[in-house]
């Protein structure tokens, strides 16, 4: 009699699933994709018209990383802007964002999700290494564009083998090198503590300043990691004061950014030049140190923080501001994150301007070949660069330092590739 | 030798955290028999409160008690809606009502307030003394004269008042306290409240060091159940020394042994969690089980 | 109706009211399972009675749904006070103290904290009053008196006492609700002969002295019938035999009903 | 119980019954990718998957009574064999499923050691600190598990032969491996290690004086709850074709756990429904709430903890149960006499054997309170 129970309640809960299945979506069995004639004949016309244009983007707006899930914010805002204003090259967009919780399965489910359910022409941010790994190869195999991945990971632009995904950000890389020549300029003798992050990002950029710093006086005497998942970085920032460094090199999240730049205000026995990366660079993440705290403290940056007073009174930052207030009341737009989001949306429009077919083909191309573009929000001297050996957009940060209450920039934009080269493979 | 006592000074500072958040966890386990894994999430809106008051323009000194108090009523309230329609259900089932509820909470923290961090009032002067050449901290200091005092109030609370009897009671034995005429509804719920006050007044501590974000509390959960777990789930004061032990003993070990390194220093806690538990499967401070009859 | 009535003018008038604690129709059970099919019995104030009966005729559930644990329907009254469709805090409020089986002692506290609980009833109402407290304080003495190995122990932690210690300890705090109802759970479970012998003659004296009715559930019948003045058998939630105890004890059918299956229902956990 | 035997049809219709309705499940599963498309099926061939690690779960928290919370690192260890086999070695899909469980049966059989002395609580967070720990172990390993950017592998590729989609042919064999996982669950409980675990969990001490080797008993269903934990990992790689170690922080032990309870504990079918819960419910949560899916997320679980407390598998029993008990009241409400009372006097449906099905009546030990 149980038996029976069971076997009948499995068949009736399999069938609520299946039916649930069903139920989600239309069934869409035709894979076909639609091609376009003329010029562009045989390309992917899928999810993008005269009059529209469809783009999905995976964020995660829950879990441990939904700190980040407000970029979305920002790329919606610039599109709905875009729209008011007739949309990109007379197409309405419309952005589908899906939440993958920073979860790498999830991940791959949603790009499914917005690949063949709701046919997205591209892709347009994945967040996070892990997730953007995660569904690279699928994208790919789709041939469906995956541009301007919110992650600085380099192997977005090292690798050959993913034509079909570029990165957007200065990839952590180049950042480091950034670093890495402001140091043998000013203090060429230096012996460096790193605190950073235990992943993809920490390791990139710790890995670029190492090489870059290999045939110099500078040396990294101690380095110190943490995980996402700890609550505080105090004990390694003990530890890195042990080594009485003259450079501290804070490559951090915001929080623990906050944390790291606290602890050394409170140690006055150690007194280190501290280097805080771009992540970690915005406003809202100083000041709850204390402005007094972090004076002289040195960054790199490309695009203008929105909580920065100079930018106050410039005209991209108005519209930016105005838009953010109107489509995303919610949202601050002092959030460095919504900025970031802006401008790679924005980046993105460019793109599509560009298509010389108005295909996923002709759309892969034109990331593929921008030159000197310039963008809203980024910084001035700071533009796209792509090339046929080239998949890093972004190549250039301008050093800054912190004093009064703002960043102040110094130097030149420093171009890396100019610089340094591309970065190795 | 200084750097060492630095080190363990350091380790002291983060236990105490730890420990904080690890009596609330105590609190609410040795009422109900579940681990609490909203407890941090509460103990993080908490925060929120108080940072909202003070943002507002309140005093610190006032917003403190106004906190502790919304706290209060808002465990019991929790123990009302969320917990007590469940209370009969298998303790799993309780559990995993936690999880929802931290789920819930944290969300609703970051739709509120946003992800982005929030600076909060330090209660404790800036600066500190020299000890031996060792640096501690006036907050270091502050959190474990805290921790200290609220153990104390609470064993004052359990061990000499008939509010605190009843409350032991009802931990001890639901069933029996009913039959003798405890409305132990009432007491669960200001079990709940109690422990959301403690873990309020834990948060308020941290966040000033940590600095205050939805996430704040999600890491020193899971040091707060090891330093729990060692110190035997049942004792306010295990939770505290077992707190200061996974504290010292991760920096020690983060710092000093290279094998570990500060990657894998959150393993040192389980490592001692199990040693522990193995010769004592009830934790340092912990009752020997007494099989309910 | 909480006080305990002592002078034995008192207990006459107790004689008078044979419906102190009156059940009527009383069904109950667990989910689906009805355990009482209709009771039908009275005790009268200051009365011992015991309910016996085999494994699953209903026993344990009477008491259940007397204090309130489980679901009854029917009708109880405790001194003209219905008590169905109370939580057992409440009944225990209005007097009826119940010893459940297996004792439910508090074994992390210590055994005068134990009685502290016990009495928590009336601290709770009375706020404390210094008046109050020397009235716990008699009463630990009285408990104290009652069961002089209490005594000796206080201090210690319940859990650490043995099981004929730890029964007395449930009915000491039972007792500290000053209760106008006692309610006993199988007190012999798992005791010694003699032990359980010592504990009957202890509640012998607490109803001669302070004149509590008590209905006690039993397995070990002849003990049972020493102390009680009534008795009830019960069979498949039914009552199959009422009447004085001395009667219950001669009646050759409880030696066949009830005690024949004792000795078979000791090892087998129960199945009827 | 002559009415509920009679109500029930001869043993012979039954096992017709019940063979129709596997028959029946069977086609259904087996006519799914081709009805839906090509996303559905993915969906599908991940509730799978994730069914066949809550089985495992099951084993060890529904039957053995044991609460773990480090199932993600099992299913981390599985994920991550397939993947550095495959990666390193090149070896076929199919020859890394016996070595990732082989492989996590003997993890948990290590682990299984300490959960022996370990009780309720207690082990549930030591498993948790494991799972904790794993992440940054798997990134310090990185010279084989590929660090923090993780492995990416080749994904199952159909056979010419077998004419199906990629997603088609996964799907059928994932949908063979938790069959198989399925069926051998079930068949655990039923052999003696399965009686042995429902002793321990009912009654330890009783179970040890009957002679069950408690020790054995509860180190081998840690080892066994680890190998299905292990092979969904493995299975995992197949499909996702990427592992990194944050895929698997501890969240995904606590989801799994989650997933269980919202499934139902110690039911057959409850892994199934708990797997469906934690891959649907997320977008659900989503689509519900753009804002914050995490808040519409607790809710559902919550909802579903208060609606059944035994998980979304015991609802049915639950249900039934309820309804039976409503007519029962009124029926008995109307019968004031002390004779025996009848059956519910007029269920809904005569033919309808649901009242004599529910939980209550089949188990003995609930009635006998006395």
């Amino acid at each position: 009699m149980r038996k029976k129970t069971t076997v009948r309640a499995a068949a009736a809960a399999s069938a609520a699933l299946l039916l649930a299945t069903a139920c989600t979506s239309q069934r869409g069995q035709d894979d076909k994709d639609a091609a376009a004639d003329g010029a562009c004949q045989g390309q992917q016309t899928t999810g993008i018209t005269d009059k529209s244009i469809k783009l999905g983007g995976i964020y995660p707006l829950s879990g441990p990383a939904s700190a980040y899930g407000t970029i979305s914010k920002g790329v919606n805002a610039y599109f709905k802007h875009v729209n008011d204003k007739g949309g990109i090259d007379g197409r309405t967009v419309e952005f589908i964002v899906r939440d993958d919780g920073y979860q790498p399965p999830k991940a791959v489910e949603e790009a499914r999700r917005l690949v063949e359910q709701e046919k997205v022409f591209a892709v347009f941010q994945t967040l996070g290494t892990p997730s953007t790994a995660a569904v690279w190869d699928y994208l790919d195999k789709r041939k469906v564009p995956q541009p301007f991945v919110a992650t600085g990971a380099s192997v977005w632009g090292t690798d050959d083998k993913h034509p079909w995904t570029t990165g957007w950000q200065p990839n952590y890389i180049s950042e480091a090198r950034v670093y890495a020549k402001y140091l043998k300029e000013e203090k060429p003798k230096a012996k460096v503590a790193v605190l950073f992050q235990n992943d993809d990002f920490g390791k990139d950029l710790l890995g670029g300043f190492k090489e870059a710093v290999a045939d110099s006086g500078i040396k990294v005497v101690a380095e110190e990691s943490y995980e996402v998942t700890d609550p505080s970085v105090s004990a390694q920032m003990t530890s890195l004061a042990r080594s009485e460094a003259d450079v501290l090199l804070n490559i951090t999240t915001p929080k623990f950014g906050s944390q790291a730049l606290a602890a050394d205000a409170k140690n006055t026995k150690w007194n280190p030049l501290h280097i805080v990366n771009n992540v970690s660079s915005s406003a809202t993440v100083l000041k709850p140190v204390g402005f007094k705290n972090v004076q002289g403290v040195v960054s790199a940056t490309y695009f203008k923080d929105p909580a920065d007073p100079q930018w106050a009174d410039d005209a991209e930052m108005k519209t930016y501001r105005d838009a953010l207030r109107e489509h995303a009341p919610g949202s601050d737009p002092a959030n460095q994150f919504n900025a970031y989001g802006w401008a790679a949306a924005s980046s993105l429009h460019k793109a599509l301007d560009a298509m010389k077919c108005p295909t996923r083909e002709g759309l892969r191309d034109a990331v593929r070949n921008l030159k000197d573009v310039k963008v809203d929000m980024l910084l001035p001297g700071v533009t796209l660069s792509t090339g046929p050996d080239d998949a890093f957009p972004i190549e250039t940060m301008q050093l800054m330092r912190f004093k009064g209450e703002r960043w102040q920039l110094f130097g030149k934009p420093v171009d890396t590739r100019k610089e340094f080269g591309p970065p190795a493979k | 030798m200084t750097e060492l006592l630095q080190q363990v000074v350091e380790g002291v500072g983060s236990g105490a955290v730890y420990a904080s958040l690890a009596l609330a966890l105590v609190l609410i386990h040795r009422f109900t028999g579940i681990v609490n894994f909203a407890q941090g999430e509460l103990a993080m809106i908490s925060t929120y409160v108080a940072w909202q008051l003070v943002a507002s323009g309140m005093s610190f000194w006032l917003a403190l008690p106004v906190t502790l108090a919304v706290s209060f009523a808002g465990g019991m309230l929790v123990e009302r809606i969320v917990i007590r329609p469940v209370r009969n259900a298998p303790e799993l089932t309780m559990v995993i009502v936690t999880v929802g509820l931290f789920i819930f909470v944290n969300a609703m923290a970051g739709l509120i307030w946003s992800f982005t961090v929030k600076d909060f009032p330090q209660p404790f002067p800036d600066g500190g003394i020299d000890l031996a050449g060792a640096r501690v901290d006036w907050s270091t200091l502050g959190i474990i004269a805290v921790v200290a005092a609220v153990m104390g109030l609470l064993y004052l609370l359990f061990q000499h008042t008939s509010a605190g009897l009843v409350m032991r009671a009802v931990a001890c034995n639901p069933a029996s306290a009913r039959l003798s005429g405890i409305r132990v509804g009432r007491v669960l719920m200001l079990g709940w409240g109690l422990a959301a006050t403690v873990g309020a007044v834990s948060g308020v501590l941290v966040a000033p060091l940590l600095f205050l974000e939805p996430n704040m509390m999600g890491g020193v959960l899971i040091y707060a159940f090891a330093a729990a777990t060692l110190g035997g789930f049942d004792s306010p004061v295990g939770a505290v020394v077992g707190g200061l032990c996974v504290g010292v003993a991760e920096t020690l070990a983060g710092a000093y042994v290279d094998v570990v390194g500060a990657d894998l220093k959150v393993g040192v806690p389980l490592v001692i969690i199990l040693a522990v538990l193995l010769v004592r499967p009830q934790g340092l401070f912990g009752r020997a089980a007494v099989e309910r009859a | 109706m909480t006080e305990p009535t002592t002078d034995s003018a008192e207990a006459a008038r107790a004689e008078a009211e044979p419906d102190f604690l009156k059940v009527a129709g009383l069904h109950a059970g667990y989910g689906q399972a009805r355990v009482l099919q209709g009771l039908d019995f009275s005790v009268a104030r200051g009365e011992v009675c015991a309910i016996l009966g085999p494994n699953g005729a209903g026993k344990t559930t009477t008491l259940r749904a007397l204090c309130g644990m489980v679901r009854g329907r029917g009708s109880v009254t405790l001194n003209g006070t219905e008590l169905l469709g109370r939580s057992p805090e409440q009944t225990a409020r209005l007097g009826v103290a119940h010893v459940p089986e297996g004792r439910g002692t508090f074994n992390d506290l210590t055994v005068e904290e134990n009685l502290r609980v016990g009495a928590h009833v009336r601290t709770g109402r009375w706020r404390r009053g210094s008046a109050e407290r020397a009235a716990v304080a008699a009463d630990l003495e009285r408990i104290y008196d009652y069961f002089p190995k209490l005594r000796q122990r206080s201090r210690q932690a319940a859990g650490s006492l043995s099981g004929g210690e730890q029964q007395m300890l449930a009915i000491g705090r039972a007792l500290m609700l000053r209760p106008a109802l006692l309610l006993l759970d199988e007190p012999s479970l798992g005791l010694a002969p003699l032990v359980t012998r010592e504990l009957f003659e202890i509640v012998r004296a607490v109803n001669e002295e302070e004149r509590t009715t008590v209905v006690v559930v039993e397995q070990n019948a002849q003990l049972a019938l020493d102390v009680a003045h009534r008795a009830h058998v019960l069979e498949a939630g039914r009552l199959v035999l009422s009447g004085p105890s001395r009667e219950i004890r001669e009646d050759g059918q409880v030696a066949e009903v009830y005690l024949g299956v004792s000795v078979r229902s000791g090892k087998d956990g129960g199945a009827p | 119980m002559s009415t509920i035997v009679a109500t029930l049809g001869t043993d012979r219709a039954r096992r017709l019954r019940a063979a129709l309705t596997a028959l029946l499940v069977a086609a259904v599963a087996l006519c799914a990718p081709f009805y839906f498309a090509p996303f559905q099926v993915f969906q599908l061939t991940m509730v799978l998957l994730y069914a066949v690690a809550l089985a495992g779960l099951n084993l060890l928290v529904g039957f053995g009574g044991q609460i773990s919370l480090g199932h993600g690192a099992f299913f981390a260890a599985g994920a991550y064999t397939a993947a550095v086999m495959l990666d390193r070695y090149d070896t076929g899909h199919l020859a890394t499923l016996p070595v990732a469980a082989a492989g996590c049966f003997l993890l948990g059989l290590g682990f299984g050691v300490p959960a022996l002395r370990l009780r309720g609580l207690y082990l549930a967070l030591v498993t948790l600190a494991f799972a904790v720990f794993l992440p940054p172990l798997l990134k310090r390993l990185e010279p084989v598990t590929g660090g923090s950017m993780g492995l990416t592998v080749d994904k199952m590729q159909p056979p010419a032969w077998s004419g199906l989609a990629e997603d088609q042919w996964t799907y059928f064999v994932v949908l063979t491996v938790t069959a198989v996982a399925l069926l051998l669950a079930r068949n655990l409980l039923r052999s003696r290690i399965g009686r042995a675990l429902l002793a321990v969990r009912d009654n330890e001490s009783a179970a040890e004086v009957m002679g069950v080797r408690l020790s054995l008993h509860k180190t081998l269903a840690f080892a066994w709850s680890a190998l299905f934990a292990g092979v969904s990992g493995c299975v995992y790689t197949w499909v996702i074709g990427f592992v990194s170690p944050d895929s698997f922080s501890f969240v995904l032990s606590i989801t799994l756990l989650a997933g269980l309870v919202v499934g139902g504990l110690a039911s057959l079918y409850g892994p199934l429904l708990g797997a469906a819960f934690v891959m649907y419910v997320p977008s659900v949560a989503q689509d519900i709430s753009e804002a914050a899916p995490g808040v519409v997320f607790g809710l559902l679980i919550i909802a579903v903890m208060f609606v059944a407390p035994t998980g979304l598998a015991g609802l049915a029993a639950r249900v039934r149960s309820a309804a039976a008990r409503r007519s029962s009241r009124t029926a008995s409400d109307a019968d004031q006499a002390p004779e025996p009372e009848p059956e519910p006097s007029a269920p809904p449906t005569p033919a309808d054997p649901a009242p004599a099905d529910a939980e209550p009546v089949g188990a003995p030990p609930r009635t006998e309170k006395e």
